[in-house]
């Protein structure tokens, strides 16, 4: 071909993002209507809605984007997903924006920083027992990061215990070693932190 | 009818009230669900968020202990999210070749894998309503819930996004309102019903949280539900044990306990409470519960006001 | 191996072709091929100047055969199969290469690009060779013409061809004509009143001795081609006898039954069992819908025959069958009104204050259910305030995909409305986008801005009567996101109005089946040129009006009514048409009588001859499509211009340059 | 495999939907890979099995048919009649040992440039990985002639 070639230019945001979404995203299809703003539980709460958050990845605005609250406070319930009119996967994307946000620091600025450290407290938790401890995650999240709410929290708690809604040791697996494994090997592969 | 059974972390201990009353529920239908071996958590909304691959290695471990366990080809999982972590994972793998190849590259380093699509992964309100269905269960009911008004809760990972095939109306589902219907009991108007309870929202921001509690719990007092019945635990959870927080955040002073619908069906079938975990929750169900069989009084009275006769037609919600 | 004389045109177009083939070495390479005697590459091989190359070619060259490389068939094919014919050469001698739409504009790939040409263009040549000399088929026209749908669009049609001085039967479903439009209020953006406008032309096509009007009346079947259709058509029972009945209306009055009528109406208001949809409908013929009519039902009652004064009414009369004979068809079916029960968190059908626009439209029609009143469900109360929300099944994938292109016109026009009957109203429009792009409908917007509707950019995620604030209460709560301030707000209504969407009707494929048309994924007609061919359809003599071709207002759907009556008009006055000559036809000889090819037919056109245990094509009724020549299993039925030999010799040319994979693989060769 | 070996596929594309969906393809500048060599047909069941073999012999790596969708037929049902032959094609392309990607048959309405385009690049990609269709190897091991075969076989079972 005699044409001039033109040098291969570098992704764009939106195109990263489409791109570290599992499956088809469709995010590049974003018609801005706000059906997903307009239905979102927690939208009302959130610094950006969806739909701000697709324009500010459509105009390249990275750390306003990963510093947002809005993906933390996705809650899943997938109102969006199905209600989009362009079928974008509204939230794999906020998973996508969330897991971005981690590798790339921006987290810590957001003022949802503390949702990753309860993810990271729930998932330390699965990852040594091969189940959730609910007493050990709620004790463990709340005295790490919210001391005063933990006070707070302790009638529930002994609530739950009193009910036999809580267990005071965690329970492990039989195949601990073995998710360990899959895991380790799924981190490698995945070249995630 | 056999089915593998994933009972995930929340009915082991905080839902065992869920467990328990579907296991005697099963029990009655004929159905046997035997749990699959050392399952472990699915990573609920969590992991998702922080780690692409190992979140769906972890949940595709399940998939390939009951793929080959070799109980059945037919996963029930109580817990929505569950429900939702297994069906998109499986999707997800059939749907992605790479995807696949990269959770059985994990999966094999502890000597396990995966077979998208040999596992059919279902709720286990969608096996009773489907597989059993209403007729089967009505013909066991021997104590209706005569009297008692519930809401019915589908909250959303029931019915959204349909990873497992769509089973009721995302936005509108009905399959638990005429399973209560069956049992005999009375189900309110309840335009929430497939809302979201707050999810994790209440270990981030509490404000946000209560305030999602809140809408449902109005919203199930205004239409004078004496019970709101769940399909999740994660839902019973923050409907329940947050219901005094919500109470004293925003003083309020609602009353109304939520229960699980197995413990529904089992009443109605004639179980004891004690054997349904009836008394596990915060809200205490018994003020509830002793109105099923009371006849109601005069306030049962038409339901909607009598229209004037320059009223206009109403639209049927049906299509014909 | 014979003696034909091809001559090769590869064609630049411009740079559209040359940009991305090498012609000039295509040219030269095809001039090698077996019997080229010429071959040249030209700018523009469609330019008169081209043209004449060719004829100039034939002419001196003695060429027998033509082949050029340039666009698609369905662009060029016609024009120089007249250049041939100018020239002297018969034009079925003559074939195309297409190395634009499939090759030059298909990739940017220098080299596969011209290697695809070389490859089309030395299939086009071996084919060539096997061609022969074709006659087009003149057919004959029958001068009537049926029209289906007594909408806008199938009036305007009847009107103009009967005008014309050509019989019309117009078939329309209903009891009466009108269509949609009869059924609005006021028209924008000219707030002309719709049915003030309609009605006159209603009685036109009543009065109109050149048409006959079948209303009531269902097409059942159709058989035949353009000129010589035969259509069956099912005039439904009126139980009203036509000739006895003058139209007064006191049947209607008597009737005891009240039946809510979801057609006229919308669903808004009643009619009775014995009804006239409207008071001017035309014909004023009322019918009986028998599964609401207490005699139909119950044996009993008879009221309205009994106060008949002449005697009209016919509790024994049965559906008639007529069999049409007409030369044209023309479809002008319309739309559907998309069903709002489809999204249930717009709350129609269990929120009473909920409405559709056509209900709407009926709500502030003076004639309609309400005299005018814009009230709410209980029928007294007076909207303070009222949403309108937008795109209601239109510009979403899980519906409609489509814009449906007059909601956002209409909306205005309610705005309008509302601010002149209730002055004191909130009017909120929720829109994505003001597509206000027709003849002074950008000015109506903005005369609506001036009236003091408040326009918020988002799509209504919700309406809902679960209230959360104390203001909530008793009210319709909009749910949605004010994209202009990125905030999800709720916003307490009294009404909430739905811009439903347009829809192809829902039986639109049958109709489609019944007349072998195609429908577009949902379900709209396929014209036969989005741009140069709109109203025109794949099948010869079958035109298509109105909004059964995609979502139009009423002045597009007028003026493809015309554009159909034009082209059919101008098929009339020719008197015969010239059809492709892609027939088939066996050859008896070789025929086994084995009947495999008889059932295959879709058009019934081949039969058997039981006497001499043969086969043959009706080559009237044959359209050419080839599913018996690919089935005939003793080879004994060719399909013109697509012979086995023509198209094994193009498969042949189509892979000149890899090795037939007898002594070789392809990747030794390459 | 080979880097830069390029598959060749033969389709045949109908007058009235595919062939309109490639014009359209063309016209909207979708690209895609320049691997098929188009042939018209007035419909999809004009193919006929001979047709698909001869191209395979002489050197095809694959056979695309393209058809209106089911219901939009402009014969009112031959993409219906072209399914049924395919599928006892595909019987016998099984029989002769030729990998099932080979001939392929897909859906494409006029309006649907995007999927024809998407489909000869689906069919190009898995051809490539499959490598050329060694005729002589695959299908030559017997000696009967496969078209002649294909004309009786269909003959007997349309």
């Amino acid at each position: 071909m005699t044409a001039t070639a033109i040098a291969a230019r570098a992704p764009t945001f939106l195109e990263e993002v489409i791109a570290r979404t599992p499956g088809e995203s469709h995010l590049e299809r974003c018609i801005q209507c706000g059906t997903c703003g307009g239905s979102c539980p927690s939208g009302a709460d959130m610094e950006h809605t969806p739909r701000g958050l697709f324009a500010l990845i459509n105009a390249g605005l990275r750390e306003l984007v990963l510093r947002s609250n809005a993906p933390w406070y996705c809650v899943s319930c997938y109102y969006c997903t199905v209600r989009c009119p362009q079928q974008i996967h509204i939230t794999d994307v906020m998973y996508t924006l969330k897991r971005m946000a981690i590798d790339e620091g921006y987290y810590t600025e957001s003022t949802a920083r503390d949702a990753p450290e309860f993810s990271k407290t729930f998932i330390d938790f699965v990852e040594s027992n091969g189940r959730s401890f609910e007493l050990g995650l709620a004790t463990a999240y709340h005295l790490r990061h919210r001391p005063l709410n933990a006070v707070g929290m302790v009638p529930m708690a002994v609530g739950m215990l009193r009910r036999g809604r809580m267990d005071l040791v965690p329970t492990r697996i039989k195949g601990i070693k073995q998710l360990q494994a899959i895991l380790k090997r799924a981190k490698e592969l995945g070249g995630a932190k | 009818m056999r089915y593998g059974y994933y009972p995930g972390c929340s009915l082991e201990r905080s839902a065992a009230a869920y467990h328990q009353s579907a296991m005697a529920v099963v029990q009655t239908l004929g159905i046997d669900l035997v749990e699959i071996d050392d399952w472990n958590c699915c990573g609920a909304t969590e992991y998702f968020s922080i780690n692409l691959l190992p979140a769906y290695a972890l949940v595709a471990r399940n998939l390939a202990l009951a793929q080959d366990q070799g109980i059945s080809n037919q996963l029930v999982a109580p817990c929505s999210a569950c429900f939702l972590n297994l069906t998109k994972t499986d999707r997800y793998m059939m749907e992605s070749s790479k995807l696949a190849a990269d959770v059985n590259e994990a999966l094999a380093a502890g000597g396990l894998h995966y077979t998208p699509g040999t596992v059919r992964v279902r709720h286990l309100l969608e096996v009773i309503v489907n597989d059993v269905g209403y007729d089967a269960v009505a013909a066991r009911v021997s104590k209706p819930l005569t009297g008692l008004r519930v809401a019915a809760y589908y909250g959303c990972l029931i019915v959204r996004p349909g990873y497992g095939g769509i089973f009721d109306d995302p936005e509108h589902p009905t399959a638990l309102d005429k399973l209560m219907r069956v049992l005999g009991a009375e189900v309110v108007d309840f335009p929430l019903r497939a809302q979201c309870c707050g999810g994790h929202m209440t270990q981030i921001s509490q404000e946000v949280a209560f305030e999602m509690i809140r809408r449902l719990l109005k919203n199930a007092a205004d239409y004078e539900a004496d019970v709101i019945v769940t399909v999740c635990p994660m839902c019973q959870l923050n409907l329940d044990a947050y219901q005094p927080n919500v109470n004293q955040f925003f003083g309020t002073d609602y009353t109304i306990p939520v229960l699980y619908f197995t413990q529904l069906m089992g009443l109605a079938f004639g179980a004891s409470p004690i054997e349904l975990g009836i008394g596990k929750e915060f809200v205490d169900a018994r003020p509830a519960l002793d109105k099923i069989g009371v006849a109601l009084p005069l306030t049962e009275a038409p339901r909607r006001p009598e229209r004037p006769k320059e009223a206009l037609p109403m639209p049927r919600m049906e299509e014909e | 191996m014979n003696e034909e004389r091809i001559g090769v045109y590869v064609c630049h177009c411009g740079s559209n072709i040359a940009g991305t083939v090498a012609v000039e070495e295509v040219a030269q390479w095809a001039a090698k091929l077996p019997n080229v005697v010429v071959s040249r590459d030209y700018k523009f091989m469609c330019s008169s100047l081209g043209q004449e190359l060719v004829e100039k070619d034939i002419k001196e060259l003695g060429l027998t055969r033509v082949v050029v490389a340039a666009c698609s068939p369905h662009m060029h094919e016609r024009t120089f199969r007249a250049t041939c014919e100018r020239a002297g050469l018969n034009p079925f001698l003559f074939e195309m290469a297409n190395i634009r739409e499939l090759d030059s504009w298909a990739t940017d790939d220098r080299a596969a690009a011209t290697q695809k040409a070389k490859a089309m263009v030395s299939a086009a040549v071996r084919r060539v060779v096997y061609h022969q000399p074709l006659q087009l088929l003149p057919v004959k026209i029958n001068p009537n013409t049926l029209i289906v749908g007594g909408g806008v669009a199938g009036i305007t049609a009847a009107l103009e061809i009967a005008n014309a001085g050509y019989h019309v039967y117009l078939v329309e479903r209903e009891p009466s004509i009108g269509g949609h439009m009869a059924q609005l209020d006021k028209t924008f953006p000219t707030l002309d009143c719709s049915a003030c406008i309609l009605t006159p032309k209603m009685v036109d096509v009543a009065q109109n001795k050149n048409i006959t009007l079948l209303s009531w009346s269902q097409v059942e079947a159709v058989e035949g081609y353009v000129g010589n259709f035969t259509v069956t058509v099912r005039k439904k029972a009126r139980y009203v006898n036509e000739e006895k009945c003058t139209g007064c209306g006191i049947c209607i009055e008597k009737c005891p039954k009240k039946v809510i009528d979801e057609v006229f109406e919308a669903g808004l208001g009643y009619r009775k069992a014995i009804y006239r949809p409207f008071p001017q409908a035309v014909p004023k013929y009322p019918v009986i819908d028998t599964s609401n009519c207490i005699f139909f039902q119950r044996g009993k009652c008879k009221a309205c025959q009994m106060f008949c004064p002449t005697d009209a009414i016919d509790f024994e009369q049965q559906d008639q069958i007529l069999k049409l004979e007409v030369g044209n068809i023309i479809l002008a079916i319309g739309y559907d009104t998309f069903d709002p029960r489809r999204i249930p968190q717009y709350g129609y059908g269990r929120l009473a204050n909920v409405f559709t626009s056509l209900e709407f439209e009926r709500m502030v029609n003076a004639a309609g259910p309400t005299g005018g009143r814009i009230v709410l469900r209980d029928g007294v109360t007076t909207p303070k305030s009222v949403a309108i929300i937008h795109c209601v099944g239109s510009r979403d994938k899980n519906y409609n995909e489509h814009c449906s292109r007059i909601c956002c016109m209409y909306s205005l026009k309610f705005s309008h409305l509302l601010h002149e009957r209730l002055p004191d109203a909130q009017v909120y429009e929720f829109y994505i986008d003001i597509r206000a792009t027709a003849k002074r409908y950008e000015e109506f917007y903005h005369r609506v801005l001036e009236e003091g509707t408040r326009f918020i950019r988002g799509r209504v995620a919700e309406v809902t009567d679960a209230a959360r604030m104390p203001g909530e209460e008793g009210k319709l709560i909009v749910q949605y996101e004010d994209t202009l301030i990125g905030k999800q707000r709720r916003l307490p209504v009294d009404m909430v109005i739905l811009s439903l969407g347009m829809e192809a009707r829902r039986d639109s494929r049958e109709v489609a089946q019944i007349f072998g048309l195609g429908c577009e994924y949902n379900g709209f007609f396929i014209e036969r040129h989005p741009k140069l061919d709109p109203v025109n359809t794949m099948t010869e003599g079958i035109q298509i009006a109105g909004a059964c071709q995609g979502p139009m207002a009423i002045p597009e759907a007028v003026a493809q009514g015309a554009a159909a009556a034009a082209r059919v008009l101008s098929l009339i006055s020719q008197g015969t048409v010239m059809m492709e000559p892609v027939r088939a036809h066996i050859d008896a000889d070789k025929c086994s009588g084995c009947r495999i090819c008889n059932n295959l037919c879709p058009y019934n056109a081949i039969v058997f001859h039981e006497d001499r245990k043969v086969s043959e094509v009706i080559t009237a009724l044959c359209q050419g499509c080839g599913a018996c020549v690919a089935a005939c299993p003793s080879a004994a039925i060719t399909g013109a211009h697509f012979t086995d030999e023509q198209v094994m010799a193009q498969i042949e040319g189509m892979l000149w340059d890899v090795q037939p994979q007898f002594a070789m693989t392809s990747m030794e060769t390459r | 495999m080979n880097d830069s070996y390029e598959p060749v596929i033969v389709g045949f594309l109908c007058n009235w939907c595919s062939y309109r969906a490639a014009d359209l393809a063309g016209t909207s500048r979708l690209h895609y890979a320049p691997n098929m060599r188009p042939i018209r047909v007035m419909c999809s069941a004009r193919v006929e099995p001979q047709f698909v073999l001869k191209a395979l012999r002489e050197g095809a790596d694959g056979v695309l048919i393209a058809g209106c969708h089911p219901g939009e037929c402009h014969y009112v049902d031959g993409n219906i009649k072209a399914l049924r032959r395919y599928e006892l094609l595909k019987r016998m392309l099984r029989q002769l040992g030729i990998e099932e990607e080979r001939v392929q048959l897909v859906w494409a309405a006029a309006s649907e440039g995007n999927v024809l385009a998407d489909a000869v690049n689906r069919m190009t990609e898995q051809l490539r990985r499959l490598g050329p269709l060694r005729w002589r190897e695959t299908v030559l091991g017997g000696d009967a002639q496969p078209e002649e075969r294909a004309g009786e076989m269909m003959a007997k079972e349309v």
